[in-house]
């Protein structure tokens, strides 16, 4: 068994599940938890507004995980760091902004075929309202992202590149540093989904220069219902807020209003506070095992798994050979992935079935639906192991009708 | 977790690898409904003749797990030749059935009775009930 | 002291602290704080897209809180509950969509003066945008909202009346009930701000006939971060959702989407789950007591301060003379809000000062700031005695200049 | 909480009830500046007037808070006659004054040493600040 494992009370509640569903969420250590504890039972108060003590000291450790959010990616101030609701929103608010503010009919937006529904759909409404016009990156047939095809599509009609870290189904992740200076060298924007890279990978974005960087707390071992949004001073200084209500407020009367500046203007209302308190606790934890441990360690679980899958006869495995993540995705052939999937739930072993939120993707395998292991640091080979029983004998079961 | 043999009954995993009345009617009269299933990506295409308030012809074609397979292969079956009040009746026993209430008149499903098992899976439901549904469309428009 | 201080761990962390800015955020009951502790440690799984039993139960879970929500409230059905990130995103969702769905240029849009400027700020902006008219109700010398005016504001060129329930500043309620027939027999929307309402008095949306409710978990002694908005099956039918992302899809492709039906086509993305349900405890916990007997409590607790207050000579008190709520501003002559609220502090008293996020309200008060004690059921006689004794060593201390 | 003494010295009260410089200039050479605090309210107007790179005449009309209205006027005082080089060192040390940092040449601040417990009271440092933020835009145009 894995010796972070028993940093997460899920596991002590559950010692025999096999918990493979961390691209869709992760457990949270006792750390996270306790900080959750303590700001409710102690240092509960308003942010921002009042003026007590408490409430100072709330604001304090409010914006303090601000800076170490921005120390965590590699970003130069405080201030580029704005507190979401979780990827989706992030993603949202950018795409809404970025079309309405800088694009003009006919600009073209590149994305790859293989983003979430967060990174797709926003963009998809935003170029039919506003005539803009999407051009999606193709695949290779090793299921890696067509680097050839991404200087094809990115040209100077291209003002915005919006792309995945990492394919939350082929668990690949995409050359963001290449992509960088394509999308740089026609003067676009860089917009990232780091829903799953930034829990797998150390991410700098200054060095990738990446102009938006969007993820969730809750897949970086957080609390649900908060998430990161960076974007570069210039976007923060020009971008409208998303929302409007107290706080981000400078002055009002009744027919007019000034707001403060990023990212207070963008923070409309009470803010999850607890949240992000709980985000900060998970930076830390995160960051006494080192991103680039977790990396490493997750790799090599994904790595395994998959061989482990491909030695089984009739399973098909999605993604490069090369696995760059915890995530693997598969099918066994003549089985459909939701009976398997409740075969491995009567198992203990939780793993998801279905389009995962990116059907154009999906259907581009040719397939209705897919398994999809995805594993964190916390798992183990021995877990992995598991599964592979479980698949042969789901085969078995299925087999003897 | 409850066992998976009491889901999966011999009757289901029959019905799924040679589902009955496969396949997609075509013709002026035929009526055709198509319902998914967003979470899994499944997909079923109901066609069906109706003629004087009853049912005399159906196809369906059907992409997607076992219990979806076969509840359309075995709804099907016990639906043609029904009247549309008939068909009501039935569809409205089926959700009771897979909502775990007790049926008076259960021997009316017939072999649909095998999916009394799913309403302990709660995920699955929908897989048995995605047929009915699209059962349901179909007749729909032809009752006052 | 006060019976119910018991059941709040941050009292007991703080034994000492009067707490007198209820208004601005709420104090959590232990059963709010085990129920999160519960579910990150037991329950955490992905909701709503996964098909392991882990995933069902946090679905159910979830799912019974919208039951609950609903219930609470008086909403005909839990799909007419949507979750959201507070009051703020809640009144933006339904003001940018009314907005841009439903009227036309010329159209009115009436509100009170005395609006927090998150039921304020969006309606100017869109007002300015789409060429539409803002209204404003005055209050009657006794800052009470004048009805009179209502009924001069509200013509048949107004389709929407966007009003507090509460004043977070007066503390005054508004006749829901009376405006709601005012705006309904020109067949406009009633749209009501719960925030400071819904804490503090049974709510009955079907009675009461209101179109939209907007309300925030972190004032109703649940977590932060998530909010409610109520609105009718005819609304959210034909609105549009706010944000696009997982979740909220029924078929994606490359160029094409549709969505599934509310609630779930305005929840985007990977929602708020425990705050979801530490939200469903802490109505469970409001429950036990009663909204009735919470209503009586605070509006004592409000009449009882306000009197003290009033008895010091030169201090002022604002709202109408008999109190529906715990909430109190005054001023203290000649000292500023601000002054006194360090004096306060240095007391162990917090109190609010400022403008309360009604800039327009305030500056029509004729001050620069108040000073605002709001109350919760779990103050006390002998709180409101500490308060009033230290604002007479507030006096003292900055006359001895 | 440190001691209310520390932070309400008895010339801090005296400068916000008789402040020095009050009101605010008019004429074609005065430069105006209004800053406002969105917390509480507060609203401060500078007015001076700038010759050869040196404030030679300045008004402040406060309204506010005892500590920002002391602020306002010993800043006044402190700063008339002073070039505006001098006046961006004063700023610059009176901004680490508040934030808690130990300065070298303090006697140059004179009487706005007074504000150096204001930094124990987080909430209340703005309220300090806020005549020195519209000092320095008044200045800056005027700085090549
Ligand atoms: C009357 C009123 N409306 C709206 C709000 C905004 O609520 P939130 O900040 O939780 O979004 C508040 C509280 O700040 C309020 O008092
Ligand atoms: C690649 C990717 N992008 C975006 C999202 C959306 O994240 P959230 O649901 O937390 O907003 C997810 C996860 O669901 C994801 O895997």
């Amino acid at each position: 068994m894995n010796a972070y494992r028993e940093d997460f009370p899920f596991f002590k509640a559950h010692p025999d599940i096999v918990y493979f569903d961390n691209a869709a969420t992760t457990q949270k250590p006792a750390t996270v938890i306790q900080a959750l504890i303590d700001y409710y039972s102690n240092d509960n108060a308003s942010v921002h507004r009042s003026t007590y003590t408490l409430a100072q000291q709330a604001t304090d450790q409010y914006e303090q995980v601000r800076t170490k959010v921005a120390n965590f990616i590699g970003a130069r101030d405080a201030n580029q760091i704005l507190f979401t609701k979780g990827t989706t929103e992030g993603l949202n608010w950018i795409a809404q902004g970025v079309c309405r503010h800088f694009l003009q009919p006919g600009d073209e937006i590149v994305l790859s075929v293989m983003e979430h529904h967060s990174n797709l759909v926003v963009w998809q409404q935003l170029a039919n309202t506003l005539d803009l016009k999407l051009r999606y990156i193709k695949l290779t047939d090793q299921q890696t992202l067509d680097l050839a095809d991404a200087q094809q599509k990115i040209t100077t009609k291209t003002k915005v590149l919006a792309i995945t870290g990492v394919s939350n189904v082929l668990g690949s992740s995409n050359p963001i540093c290449k992509l960088s200076k394509l999308i740089h060298a026609v003067n676009g924007l860089l917009i990232v989904d780091g829903a799953q890279m930034v829990p797998t990978m150390p991410v700098d974005v200054s060095q990738l220069q990446i102009d938006c960087l969007a993820f969730s707390g809750h897949k970086l071992f957080g609390p649900t219902g908060i998430g990161v949004l960076y974007a570069t001073p210039a976007l923060l200084d020009v971008l409208p807020p998303a929302e409007f209500g107290g706080e981000m407020i400078d002055q009002v009367s009744l027919t007019t209003t000034s707001f403060q500046p990023a990212p207070y203007k963008f923070e409309a209302g009470t803010q999850n506070v607890a949240g992000v308190i709980g985000l900060g606790a998970a930076i830390d934890y995160i960051q006494t095992i080192g991103m680039d441990k977790i990396h490493a360690e997750e790799q090599m679980l994904g790595q395994y798994l998959a061989e482990q899958l491909s030695n089984i006869t009739n399973v098909s495995i999605y993604g490069p050979a090369d696995r760059d993540s915890g995530i693997v995705a598969f099918n066994v052939d003549q089985l459909h992935a939701h009976d398997v999937a409740t075969f491995l739930d009567s198992n203990q072993i939780c793993v998801r079935a279905g389009t995962h939120c990116a059907q154009p993707l999906v259907n581009m395998l040719e397939v209705n639906a897919t398994l999809r292991a995805s594993l964190a640091f916390y798992n183990s080979f021995e877990e992995c192991d598991q599964l592979v029983t479980a698949i042969k004998a789901a085969k078995e079961f299925f087999s003897y009708a | 977790m409850p066992d998976l043999r009491h889901l999966y009954q011999t009757i289901m995993l029959e019905n799924a690898q040679h589902p009955q009345h496969s396949g997609i009617l075509t013709g002026a009269k035929v009526k055709k409904i198509t319902v998914h299933n967003p979470t899994c990506g499944d997909e079923l295409v109901l066609s069906g003749v109706i003629e004087h308030s009853r049912l005399i012809s159906i196809a369906q074609h059907s992409e997607g797990c076992i219990i979806s397979r076969a509840s359309a292969s075995i709804m099907t079956e016990l639906v043609l030749e029904n009247s549309l009040d008939q068909i009501q009746v039935l569809a409205a026993m089926f959700v009771s059935l897979i909502n775990g209430h007790n049926l008076a008149n259960q021997e009316l499903l017939q072999q649909a009775m095998i999916f009394s098992g799913v309403g302990q899976f709660p995920m699955r439901t929908k897989c048995a009930l995605l047929p009915w549904q699209a059962l349901v469309e179909l007749v729909e428009g032809d009752k006052q």
